[in-house]
């Protein structure tokens, strides 16, 4: 496989030189405070700085979030931190042609994927590793995206969590008629089986048509979706003010459903107020729109260089928002947890991110007759005449012709 | 493989006459009495019964959770369609006019057509995308267009079209039954062609879905279409049969996979095909017969395949598009280049 | 031609029966709620009853509009509308394929036509033939579309309003590159030239995401649009509830922009209101978003059917608020026309739709050249050799062949 | 009739030796220099140059508001360029790649490809719609597709494609002043291939947008294709000769309008005939050629035209994409069959 460094780098020398423009001072100034800054509206449960501030709307819905919840919690993000970070590294290492990092949206991800029941079905867009991860998929089934031997294959109906989507915004609209269903079988309601289904897409893909309409028909149809919109401030290289003039989670007021903006670096706020969405919808009172305001720590993919377009000045603000951070420092100081635990963490995250890579070494190549399977569910006699053609011609290589 | 379409039990008359719309509507009832989970999703198509009435009559007696007046957008239709077919159901979505099925072109190319292949067959999408299609009718502009190539060349998507009453009313059974998604493309003009009316055995076994089938047999030349200009390809058969040429006629039902075996048996035989389509030629299905059969029966053809279709043009404002579309004339003044060649 | 009738209506007996269902007495009050009452928030100038309401924010705009522009409001109404009721005529007469009657909406569209300047541009969707009037555009140039001899060819520059377009709500993405166009022209601002662009659609248009992305670009560039969406209350055979929870005007709240909503009805109230739009907007304010509540008082187009989904009752309460006559009750009240003045408009409408009558039953049908003529600007050999070779055919009938 | 395009005048160095994407974006340059109302509009193009970096430096040096980096939609970004282009603008789209041109879909059947013939060419929409293409990059889902047959199809577009350095200069620009709608597909694996580069003399007079280019001469057989695939057709040529079979390969260049004089006239010598192209078969382009050569070759073929595409498929993991891809093997295993016959 190519390096993709091939296709959005030139080698060296050799294409156009990096003469992208330096930000002007008062453009760093506007754009640390535009992305640093969440509002007067946003919701906090968890400060940076790890303190717990109540709250009496969403206090309720952390009735069970002991001092163990919030340890697991707190393993959890350190665990899909450390497989994205193996990750990244094996993509460097050329083992995977591109890796996605979540790098700084691990409480977004874990806060929002552990407040779903396991009846509930979560639309993930390419990034939500974290998500996929709270519904029990595998760490390494999510490679062979990356490493471009699948397109996603786990258990999607057993998990409860649907392919991911790459066409920016489109699986909005299938989230939407998945929580339709959800409704016409009677799955909303009082009961404790009800359901609800979660889409979540990132702040650029808002402009999207698709995302627009998701929005009219949840809506129309009274459909049990929670929109989770991770604005990590950034669509590749353009922020948030590219896509709109208001905070994203305003969008919804014209659609007259309920939108809400919590601090996407706050595990505890992301779990409460997506279990309170996802409660509304699961009672018949969806959909909602949740805007977690986070940041993309790392490159957009491993293609990316950040470099061209933001300063280090905007991560570094960030940096002091750590979700992970800020629950490590309230753990200890409320007691909850020893230095033995957080060690314990961590090499546990080694082993974890150990047998992530052996995994991935000694991942196989599909077979070339899988170009062919599964195009159809019924079989095509033209498809099928190609597959023997090609496989016929293959095996006159094998018997002696060379390739 | 999906199971087969059952005749439904139905206690009145078994056999009725019936026009293409109506053997629609009688097709998709049975659909909806033999499965719950199939479910009809579109503009219009609840009290109103659809601009052509095809869905008339659906809501009523199955509600409005199994027949939905949609919000108006075609690409929310299909994006929660597959939604909904992930879910369990079989939605059957009518787009109002073909020319309003590109706002849905990413929901159909990038999810319905790949989410079976992306998940290595843990999801089927069984969606079928009903299309009236084709020109005729004296309609304003995006109302009369044959975008079919357009999806026949997206792996992943099968095509079909009927052409008469029987097979509109076996052949929507089938692809509402079909595990893949199915686009049904109807040939509008001819939906309440008192003309074409036919007896509809409801009972019967119908054809497979994905076969082309001969509708006339002849020695001269072959003409092979679908849809609309079916009935063009026979009228200008008998036309030249009153003038002792034997036409064969192939009318092709699935556009993709395309069955064309019975294509290159009768090629073999009569030397020269003409393949009708009142689509704009490049880059088409016709080139893509034309591509086929002249790999298939190299040796058998006498002349070059002819093609007689709408031209590399937009649709023209419909006082012009008698010339625009394929007529009896000019396909016969095809059979005779074939001929004479 | 064939008849439309043919098409989507069955030969008598021989397609399915009609068998819509009844509304319930339940459906029937709430949609003549719902359809009949604009809110709180409807502005209004001028009561059905002919009552002038004052408008501390809206007067500064009717400055100007003494009792002689009243007059040729009201005239310019009747003369559209006589127009209206003469082309639909003539298509059950066989001379046009269809009509898409404007009746009921002749305020709303003179109302906010006559706001524009001749600098302006508005896109027009396929129902504004009243709009193209006060554009300059002579009714007889509509004919053409409806007649099928062609696709809209007036002087589009010359007149300001672009061709007609069928495609649901895609033109306002169209209508936003062109007010992003003026802007980045340096024709929005404070002098006499500043420019604006009007964009017409319907309430179900509103769903479709090329809509939602027209909102995003244009408020991300600032764009001096005027978004007018004529809330008819119908989409063909559903109602606006099957687009929206809410009001449509509110949906611009969602993207940090005005809305709102305007007696579609009310001559004054549509002139005022677009007119304060597009002072916004030439400013550098916009966009802006209108909605102008009004009554499809016809069937969809003439192909249509709305007995199958509505009841009558609707329709009588909506003649109660008739554009039309509230004008002509508050010229008579106020003493502004006399019954000379109304005699004279009746005459003049009735020469107006005999000379288009009499216009269209001689429109020639186009030659076959045209089938092939201005499909590119720069000529295709390709389909320079597909007409030379359809014009000797055809000229082989011509030359004794029959066809 | 646009008018012609004109060497930029520059002081630096005329000749260099470039990259496709150098060149690509020198051309671009140039045609901003030439018009102010040209404009470029993409996702990410502006300080990002582009994932591709094709556009650097343009925002740098001409401005926001003519180096546009849109809000993500293409819808959006295509719509608002029509809209451009009604005001007197010439805008240059970028789709980032391929797989995301689909939600864009509508406006460029519906409006882009339309609003000419439409208003009788009273209004001329002169957008350029560039879009890297093609796979070989070892990339995720959507990034490595062909779909320039389904833009084939629809009247009203041009569609082009470059294959090297000098062509990705001259054409871009040519695209630009161009008066009708181009797509401009840009063979993405092949941008910054340093094999690749050439000298690239911007004082020349380039060759017109429209034609294809016989790129070698041969008598055993003919190899017609586009983009990425003529590397591929090169090579398999020079492989050829080396066992002493002359392979004549011609550029296809322009895809709509396709010019085949020059594959007439090929096949007229050759008798045989190759077409290759990474898209998928079923009514596609080379299904085109195929329709076309056999009418107007019919008596000079010597075997039926043969197709190297890839699969009616989706574009499988790109860890199988060496199967997928028409590559040197396969294309010359397509000769030897069709001398073979
Ligand atoms: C329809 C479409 N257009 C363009 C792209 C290329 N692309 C991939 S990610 C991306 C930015 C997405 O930004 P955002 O929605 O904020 O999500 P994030 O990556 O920040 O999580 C773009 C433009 C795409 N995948 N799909
Ligand atoms: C994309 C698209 N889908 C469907 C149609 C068919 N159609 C024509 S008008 C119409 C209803 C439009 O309703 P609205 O936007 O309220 O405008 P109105 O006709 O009431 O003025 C429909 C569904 C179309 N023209 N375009
Ligand atoms: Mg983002
Ligand atoms: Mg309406």
């Amino acid at each position: 496989m190519s390096s993709p460094e091939q296709w959005t780098r030139p080698e060296p020398g050799a294409g156009p030189a990096a003469t992208a423009a330096q930000p002007s001072p008062e453009q760093v100034i506007a754009g640390l405070r535009a992305t640093a800054e969440g509002g007067t509206e946003l919701t906090q449960l968890l400060t940076p700085e790890g303190e717990r501030l109540p709250s009496s709307r969403f206090d309720p819905y952390l009735d069970d979030v002991d001092d163990e919840a919030l340890r697991n919690l707190y393993r959890d993000m350190v665990l899909v931190r450390r497989a994205d970070r193996e990750s990244n590294a094996m993509q460097r290492q050329g083992q995977l042609g591109i890796w996605v990092p979540l790098l700084g949206q691990e409480a977004a991800q874990i806060g929002s994927g552990r407040a779903l029941k396991p009846q509930d079905m979560a639309f993930p867009s390419y990034r939500e590793h974290g998500v996929a991860y709270t519904r029990g998929v595998d760490f390494k089934e999510l490679l062979g995206i990356f490493r471009c031997t699948d397109h996603s294959e786990w258990d999607f109906a057993g998990h409860g969590i649907h392919p991911y989507t790459i066409v920016i915004g489109n699986q909005v609209l299938n989230a939407a008629g998945y929580a339709m269903g959800q409704r016409f079988e009677g799955k909303v309601g009082d009961d404790d089986n009800a359901e609800a289904t979660i889409c979540y897409f990132g702040d650029g893909a808002t402009s999207q048509g698709d995302v627009h309409e998701g929005f009219v028909w949840a809506s129309v149809y009274d459909a049990p979706l929670v929109f989770f919109c991770q604005n990590n401030q950034w669509a590749i290289s353009e922020p948030t003010e590219r896509q709109s003039r208001l905070p994203l989670y305003q969008r919804a007021r014209g659609y007259g459903f309920p939108g809400i903006r919590v601090d996407g670096n706050d595990v505890l706020g992301c779990l409460a107020v997506t279990r309170w969405a996802l409660e509304e919808c699961r009672r018949g009172n969806g959909p909602v729109l949740i805007e977690a305001f986070t940041y993309r720590m790392d490159a957009h993919t491993t293609t990316d260089d950040p470099t061209r377009y933001r300063l280090s000045d905007e991560l570094e603000v960030w940096k002091h928002k750590d979700p992970i951070e800020r629950v490590r420092v309230h753990l200890a100081r409320t007691g909850a947890a020893e230095q033995e635990f957080f060690d314990e963490v961590d090499a546990e995250a080694d082993r974890f991110a150990a047998e992530l890579r052996e995994y991935c070494f000694a991942m196989p190549d599909p077979p070339p007759e899988r170009i062919f399977s599964e195009v159809y569910a019924d079989p095509s006699p033209v498809l099928d005449a190609q597959r023997e053609e090609y496989l016929a011609y293959l095996g006159g290589f094998a018997d002696g012709g060379e390739r | 493989m999906a199971a087969p379409v059952q005749s439904p039990v139905r206690t009145e008359t078994e056999i009725q006459k019936l026009t293409i719309g109506k053997a629609l509507n009688l097709g998709l009832r049975a659909a909806m009495e033999a499965d719950d989970k199939v479910l009809m999703m579109g503009e219009d198509i609840g009290r109103l019964g659809g601009v052509f009435r095809i869905t008339d009559g659906l809501q009523k007696d199955f509600g409005e959770h199994r027949v939905l007046d949609t919000p108006l957008a075609e690409s929310g239709i299909i994006g929660t369609a597959v939604g909904l077919a992930v879910r369990g159901f079989r939605p059957v979505c009518e787009i109002q006019f073909e020319g309003f099925i590109f706002p849905g072109f990413d929901q159909i190319v990038s999810q319905l057509a790949k989410l079976h292949y992306r998940t290595q067959g843990r999801i089927t999408v069984p969606v079928v995308i009903r299309v009236p299609f084709g020109g005729g009718i004296g309609a304003v502009e995006h109302h009369s267009e044959s975008p079919e190539s357009l999806f026949a060349h997206v792996p992943g998507l099968k095509v079909v079209s009927c052409s008469n009453p029987v097979d509109a009313y076996w052949m929507i059974q089938q692809a509402i039954s079909c595990d893949d998604p199915v686009l049904f493309f109807e040939p509008k003009k001819l939906y309440h062609s008192g003309a074409l009316k036919q007896p509809v055995d409801t009972t019967s076994t119908p054809d497979p879905l994905f076969a082309s089938r001969s509708l006339r047999s002849g020695t001269a030349a072959t003409l092979v279409t679908y849809g609309p200009s079916v009935k063009v390809c026979l009228d200008a058969a008998t036309a030249a049969a009153e003038e002792g040429t034997e036409l064969e006629v192939i009318d092709l039902r699935s556009l993709s996979p395309l069955d064309l075996g019975p294509v290159f048996e009768s090629v073999r035989r009569t030397g020269r095909l003409v393949a009708v389509s009142e689509a704009q030629s490049e880059s088409s299905v016709t080139a893509e017969i034309a591509a086929r059969v002249q790999q298939e029966c190299f040796y058998s053809l006498e002349a070059p395949v002819q093609r007689v279709t709408g031209f590399d043009t937009p649709y023209p404002p419909a006082k012009l598009e008698e010339h625009f579309l394929p007529d009896l004339d000019r396909v016969l003044h095809a059979v005779d280049n074939a001929l004479a060649w």
